[in-house]
């Protein structure tokens, strides 16, 4: 068959497609993958960012013939991945403190250069605290910089590893350690929320995308894309956490496909600081469908429901599909 | 060769002798010369190949070396004062990671009150961080200190501070030899990291230790120092040997042989205090100066031997631990403990007050007739500082110190010392 | 050991000026020592710098508290910091003006030092004169290794040479020498008044 | 270079498969099978599924091989059936149900454009069995016996193979060609098949032939009568034998205006064949409404298409000269038709029957124990065997819904048993069937949206002026792509979900063909491959305590 075809059965959403030949094939599906994070770390059943990580190293790994090294922050991905003695990692791999990963690229990438071992290339990651809180300053100067780094912040919105204490990605109303489902505005305050993606774009960086681990030939393109250009690149990969938003843990990839298809977590690219390209809402559903099965959302509704906030949050989704388009013309209703 | 030159410049030029290859640069006062001058050498290609790199801070520029160091780059930065404190928590990262990044400290005060001037607050405050901390007389010291410090820093897998005196050494321009490329070459192999990150061999550096094995990583920490105080003799002996001067060592005596008083000191000071002692010794005095070059790690056997013979020994210090007294004092203590000696702390120069040899002169001969107080503040201006007990006393509320102090000085600069 | 003390203002070159004098000495093979008193000081800001001369290796760091040479490169200061503070009487003394010391008011002070050992030179003239901007630290150096003799006008110019270079060099150089032939002229008119 | 790492600090890669993970379960992730609506439906026992798995490849010869397994004329099927089957289908519940029939029908069609034949049987068993009838349930019956290896022997009353395909089943819903190169292809396997030969007395066609077994499909064509008064000049006519006449040379005599009467299949069909034969007006009588007409919808809905006339609710009580009296019905509270005493005439050059058809059982006189029930034989709907040992029967003349699909099922069935009986053993058991895989088990969002594709039908026209098939079939991309909107309800397909979903690399893959397995060492039983699986082939089952 040479005219393109269609996978319905086989499958166009899913990881795998058996009649695609194994090139074609997601990363994912292939018995070569490299398993760039192994079993036997010690994440939760159900984890979104090991499984973010794995996606996302392992398409890394791919893009450069395994020709990678990792910096990380401190945190959940951490912590789980290598207590000593054991470490899942199968890259080379650095942990130094909670808010430099990205200046730890920066030092990786600055050596690589110097020894010109220019096949070499270097990923920086961290969690949402490590990422858009305590480790922004090291981000903003690497994007300034135009360090050869790409960077993946795997959003589980929140400082899990601690305990699930807010962080400036947390979303409104959503009930935290710090943020407790308590007084007139139970959860985290409707503030003016920190979009880092947005202020990766205002560096004007070669690259910038955002992701879900809800649609994996999505985020390894993302990855494989981010992997040709030299430069400063950000990935943000929403990963839910099954203990931190009290969702079951199979619903892992569910609540993050939700995510994406109410309109709250807008899947895109840009570059050098211009939106080039938007994963438009498949089937649009309202943000209830999302927020109903996390607990830490659960102060939003029964009897005392809080039905304003759910509907300052549906503006939210709203104002985001408006902004980035979204909706496909036709299915915009 | 010899030169007449700055000696933040000085140091410039032998750091970038011994090849960095990734120098990460934050500008704070007064290491700011020290940078622009490397940053000059590798823009103008004189450094090659070098990754020069303008941070955003402190905290990023000890991140930055440590990933540079863990690929395998030979890592240089400089900093001082609220920087060394803005990075202290990387600064624990690279010697727990083990990573062999040398740093000049320009030693200066901390704040507040905000002061650029010179003391050793900076480094002490490092004192336990697990780095090796060296310190430099003068500018010749300093930058041959550095060209020993990646030596021992890649032999051991550790990283070195080289701490000089801020203004005093860095902005001072003096006759300093400056090496040729062909000689730091042939003392100073190439870096051949413990521990690199590379896909040939991926390892993960930086894995969490519970308690089952943190002691026991602590206690290699402490054992690694100890053999870095037989190795400093040594390099500084194979230093000799190829640049033809003494520099650096553990501790140099001076005039100490048949020493009743030894005066005690690190950095800069040394110098005035030889020409105290030489005046005090002219009157007769029997008494002598014993200059620690390696603080950490702390050569106790060194400093046992060198002060056991004398009768009194005097710390005077640039640094000061608030609500106990000498920091390096209380290291000495620890090397004479069970010794019966007189033992004096003297806290001098602190934000960058002038000691003069008049002061050293007049408090030595005080030390020598034992009518010196045992912790005692040189140059403090006592009717400033009764005056605010005064207030203290008659008012709980009595305003920020620094505020009232400044009150009662007028106007700071107006003064030469 | 020569101590000589520097006093001027922020951005006049003030510590330049101690940092050349370091290196004349030391390409007439001396040691020397030049320092600021370090601080946080802003252009216009009074400025002292330091420099010690000498036979062997200079070791004390302190500020220079009793001075040799005092190398005043703006009068201004005259009356608002005490540029005399522990000047030998038997010091040099050289005052950037065209001014006679009476003129500016310090006579009274001056006679308390040997006559032939104070003088003043227009050096911001000079230094307009050569290049166009009104730096008067080298041009002081011309002036001080004619009043002094303790270095020679060869070691300045290389020192100038040193710190400068192309017309700002070159330009230095010649006015270093127009205040050294002016201050040795002063010094002559001196003598003769003496012997006279 | 080997490198003298620091202690503790610095760690081997992947050292963590040390940690066996799995100890953390408490509920264990099971690879299943479920059995698809449209296989649970199929009345040939077609796996539809499993052929359409390699239709979906572009195998379409495997695809075929594995359809005649089941049921051997795929490109009648794809014609004549009924397909239940799409009722059922899952995707009905998200777009639109996938065309099996029509892949079917492809596949059928291929099979016969690239002369794809049926394997003959490896071994000789020795034994030999007679079919009686060469319809649909007898050939399909005479092809699985044939693969098992028995010689086969079909004796046909008829002048051709086919039965009520043949007679029954109009051309330009069942052209003539295709019919005969199906069952061509099974006589192409060694079945002897005699034309003509009515088996009169079985007992004596059993002993005299030396047969071991039997399988009776006569079929139904015997046309059922009722009694409407006539006058001798009114033309009364049945569908079985006008029908019949179609195939034979002289076409029937039915005049300008022909009222069909009765509410079946047969009946549609009679009204569509006398439209292509050129009457102006072809009206059907039936006594009830058309929600409750027994004939197929879609086909009702074709022949108004085509210009055929119903009159609802009416009923026929005399046959006059070139005139009906038509009596009007209304139906009462258990929906059965009661008179209401209003009359009216309706013109009518020709009267035909379509009351439905018994069964000509003449030939079983003397048979022992055979029971007779409502004019069919009485068989064990488990074995098809009849009360007489050794005599099995099955299509219209057995208690069951009379169509094509259904008869080739009792031939299948029929065929594993007299297999059995004859080697004296108990059929292998029928796998048991599986839970069936309801569309609450699936995860539809990884199936992209993919509308039905509608097969070309030929325009009214030509339709009711010639014999030319009205259904055309699909070209090689639609069906492909048809075959690939099957949502392989409750069977893996491959899809790597489960691989690639596991947060923690627990899910081993064995390679194409043989899916996966749980690595139970690191399976935490998070579930997310359950939840993520397309088509429900994961089930979480707790850990046993």
């Amino acid at each position: 068959m040479n005219a393109p075809i269609k996978f319905y059965q086989t499958g166009t959403f899913t990881v795998g497609n058996r009649l695609l030949s194994a090139e074609q094939r997601s990363v994912q599906a292939s018995l070569e993958r490299n398993n760039s994070l192994n079993s036997g770390h010690r994440a939760c059943q159900g984890c979104g960012e090991a499984l973010g990580a794995r996606y996302a190293v392992d398409a890394a790994m791919r893009a450069t013939q395994g020709q990678l090294i990792a910096a990380n922050a401190t945190g959940c991905l951490e912590v789980f991945s290598t207590p000593y003695p054991e470490t899942s990692w199968q890259l080379p791999w650095i942990h130094s403190l909670f808010g430099n990963a990205a200046a730890v690229g920066t030092g990786i990438a600055a050596a690589i250069k110097v020894k010109g071992r220019n096949n070499l290339r270097v990923i920086a990651q961290g969690g949402d605290g490590g990422t858009t809180d305590i480790g922004f300053g090291c981000l903003s100067g690497m994007f300034e910089r135009n360090d050869d780094v790409l960077y993946i912040c795997y959003d589980n919105e929140a400082y899990m590893n601690t305990g699930v204490q807010r962080s400036s990605a947390t979303p409104p109303a959503a009930r935290t350690a710090t943020t407790m489902a308590v007084g007139t505005e139970p959860g985290a305050v409707f503030g003016q929320g920190k979009n880092v993606p947005l202020i990766a774009m205002a560096h004007e960086i070669p690259y910038v995308a955002t992701a879900t681990v809800a649609d994996l030939h999505d985020l390894e393109a993302k990855v494989e894309r981010a992997m040709g250009i030299h430069g400063a690149r950000y990935l943000h990969i929403l990963v839910p956490c099954p203990l931190g938003w009290g969702a079951a843990s199979n619903d892992t990839i569910r609540l993050a496909r939700l995510a994406r298809e109410t309109g709250l977590f807008p899947v895109f690219e840009a570059e050098r600081g211009e939106v080039t390209a938007v994963t438009k809402i498949r089937r649009r559903v309202p943000v209830e469908e999302y927020l109903r099965p996390q607990k830490r959302f659960a102060h939003l509704f029964g009897p005392q429901g809080q039905s304003h906030m759910l509907e300052r949050i549906q503006a939210q989704a709203d104002r985001n599909i408006k902004r980035f388009g979204l909706l496909d013309t036709e299915s915009a209703q | 060769m010899l030169k007449q030159i700055e000696g933040s410049r000085a140091v410039a030029e032998a750091v970038a002798l011994c090849r960095p290859e990734v120098i990460c640069a934050y500008p704070i006062s007064p290491q700011t010369h020290i940078v622009e001058g490397l940053g000059e050498l590798v823009k103008s290609g004189a450094l090659t190949p070098c990754e020069f790199i303008n941070v955003e801070s402190e905290f990023a520029a000890m991140s930055v070396a440590i990933g540079a160091s863990a690929a395998g780059a030979r890592s240089y930065t400089a900093t001082a004062s609220q920087g060394l404190l803005f990075m202290a928590e990387a600064i624990y990262n690279a010697s727990g990671l083990g990573l062999p990044i040398v740093m000049t400290v320009a030693n200066r005060a901390i704040g507040a009150p905000i002061n650029i001037w010179n003391d050793h607050s900076d480094s002490m405050s490092q004192r336990d961080c697990g780095w090796i901390q060296l310190f430099a007389e003068n500018n010749q010291e300093a930058l041959d200190l550095h060209i020993q410090a990646f030596k021992l820093g890649e032999e051991l897998s550790m990283p070195v501070m080289v701490c000089m005196d801020g203004f005093i050494l860095t902005h001072a321009y003096e006759r300093i030899d400056m090496p040729t490329q062909q000689q730091v070459d042939a003392f100073l192999p190439p870096y051949e990291p413990r521990q690199v990150l590379d896909p040939a061999d991926p390892v993960s550096i930086g894995a969490m230790v519970g308690p089952e094995a943190f002691m026991e990583v602590r206690y290699l920490a402490h054992a690694k120092q100890t053999l870095a105080l037989e190795r400093i003799p040594q390099i500084a002996g194979e230093f000799a040997q190829a640049f033809g001067r003494e520099s650096g060592g553990l501790v140099r005596a001076y005039r100490c042989d048949d020493a009743e008083t030894i005066v005690v000191a690190l950095g800069s000071v040394i110098g005035t205090l030889k020409d105290t002692v030489d005046e005090l010794r002219n009157d007769g005095l029997k008494i002598g100066v014993l200059s620690i070059r390696s603080f950490r790690p702390f050569p106790l056997t060194a400093v046992r031997d060198l002060l056991q013979g004398a009768k009194r020994v005097v710390v005077l210090e640039k640094s000061f631990s608030v609500g106990l007294g000498g920091v390096v004092s209380s290291n000495v203590r620890v090397a004479l403990s069970g010794l019966q000696l007189h033992g004096y702390t003297v806290i001098a120069g602190l934000g960058g007050r002038a000691i003069t040899k008049a002061s050293l002169a007049a408090t030595l001969r005080e030390a020598v007739a034992d009518k010196l107080q045992p912790l005692t503040f040189m140059d403090l201006d006592w009717r400033i500082v009764n005056r605010q007990l005064e207030r203290e006393a008659a008012t709980r509320r009595s305003g920020p110190i620094a505020e009232n102090l400044l009150r009662d000085v007028g106007a700071v600069a107006s003064k030469v010392h | 050991m020569l101590q000589v003390r520097f006093h001027g203002r922020g951005g006049q070159g003030v510590v330049t000026a101690a940092e050349m004098l370091s290196i004349a000495a030391f390409t007439q093979g001396r040691h020397a020592m030049a320092f600021p008193s370090f601080g946080s000081e802003r252009t216009g800001a009074p400025v002292v710098a330091f420099c010690r001369i000498d036979d062997h290796e200079i070791r004390s760091r302190e500020p220079i508290l009793a001075p040799d040479v005092l190398i005043i490169q703006d009068p201004t200061l005259l009356h608002q910091v005490d540029v005399f503070q522990g000047l030998h009487t038997d010091g040099y003394v050289l005052i950037n003006s065209t001014r006679s010391f009476d003129e500016l008011g310090i006579g009274d002070i001056i006679s308390r030092f040997r006559h032939e050992r104070l003088t003043n030179v227009a050096a911001t003239e000079i230094a307009m004169k050569h290049l166009g901007r009104p730096v008067a630290n080298a041009v002081l150096l011309g002036g001080f290794a004619a009043l002094s003799g303790l270095i020679t006008l060869d070691a300045v110019s290389h020192a100038i040479r040193d710190k400068f270079s192309g017309k700002v060099a070159e330009g230095n150089v010649a006015a270093a020498a127009e205040a050294y032939d002016f201050v040795k002229q002063e010094l002559l008119e001196l003598a003769h008044a003496q012997t006279d | 270079m080997t490198m003298q790492k620091p202690f503790a600090i610095t760690l081997d890669p992947g050292s963590s498969l040390a940690n066996k993970t799995g100890t953390w379960r408490t509920e264990r992730p099971v690879y299943v099978d479920r059995l698809p609506p449209c296989n649970a439906q199929c009345p040939a026992g077609e796996d539809i599924q499993g052929w359409l798995f390699h239709a979906e490849s572009g195998d379409y010869e495997a695809a075929w091989r594995h359809l005649i397994r089941d049921n051997p004329f795929p490109a009648i099927m794809g014609r004549v059936c009924y397909h239940t089957c799409e009722g059922a289908c899952n995707r009905g519940k998200i777009d639109a149900a996938v065309g099996i029939n029509s892949v079917e029908r492809f596949l059928g069609d291929e099979a016969l454009r690239r002369c794809w034949q049926f394997a003959t049987p490896a071994a000789e068993s020795g034994r030999h069995v007679l079919v009686v009838g060469a319809g649909p349930s007898g050939m399909s019956a005479a092809y699985h016996l044939r693969r098992m290896g028995h010689s086969v022997t079909v004796k046909e009353a008829g002048p051709l193979m086919g039965g009520m395909m043949r007679f029954g089943i109009p051309k330009y819903r069942l052209p003539r060609n295709v019919l005969d190169a199906e069952m061509q292809r099974i006589v192409a396997m060694g079945v002897k098949v005699e034309l003509n030969t009515k088996v009169a007395n079985l007992t004596d066609a059993m002993r005299d032939g030396g047969f071991d077994a039997t399988f009776l499909a006569v079929g139904a064509h015997i046309a059922k009568r009722a009694f409407i008064p006539a006058v001798d000049s009114s033309r009364i006519l049945d569908a079985v034998s006008v029908l019949r006449s179609m195939e034979g040379e002289d076409q029937p005599m039915l005049g300008r205006r022909v009222v069909v009467y009765g509410g079946g299949n047969t009946a549609i069909d009679m009204a569509r064949t006398a439209k292509r034969l050129g009457v102006t007006e072809a009206i059907i009588v039936y006594r009830r409404t058309r929600e409750r007409m027994p004939a197929h919808d879609f086909e009702v809905e074709e022949a108004l298409q085509e210009g055929v006339m119903v009159k609802w609710l009416s009923t026929i009580r005399q046959a006059g000269e070139g005139a009906l009296t038509i009596e009007k019905m209304v139906l009462d509270a258990k929906g059965n038709p009661q008179p209401t005493g209003e009359f009216e005439s309706l013109e009518a050059d020709s009267l035909v029957l379509a009351l439905g058809q018994d069964v000509d059982l003449s030939l079983l006189e003397g048979v022992p124990g055979l029971e007779i029930k409502d004019g069919v034989v009485q068989v064990d709907p488990a074995t098809m065997m009849t009360g007489h040992a050794g005599l099995f029967a099955g299509g219209d003349m057995v208690p069951a819904e009379r169509n094509v699909t259904v008869a080739v099922g009792h031939g299948k069935k029929a065929a594993r048993h007299i297999d059995a009986w004859l080697r004296g053993t108990q059929p292998q058991a029928e796998p048991k069937k599986h839970a069936p895989a309801t569309f609450e088990l699936l995860n539809p969002w990884y199936y992209s949206d993919a509308p039905k594709t509608v097969q070309p039908q030929l325009e009214i026209a030509r339709r009711t002026s010639s014999f030319d098939e009205v259904q055309g079939g699909l070209t090689e991309d639609n069906a492909l792509f048809e075959a690939r909107r099957c949502l392989s309800c409750g069977n893996c397909f491959e899809c790597d979900n489960c691989y690639g979903v596991c947060p923690d690399n627990a899910v081993i893959k064995l390679g194409s063909g043989k899916r996966f397995a749980f690595n139970y060492d690191y399976c935490k039983g998070c579930g997310v491959c359950a939840s993520e699986c397309p088509c429900g082939a994961i089930e979480m089952v707790p850990e046993a305590v």
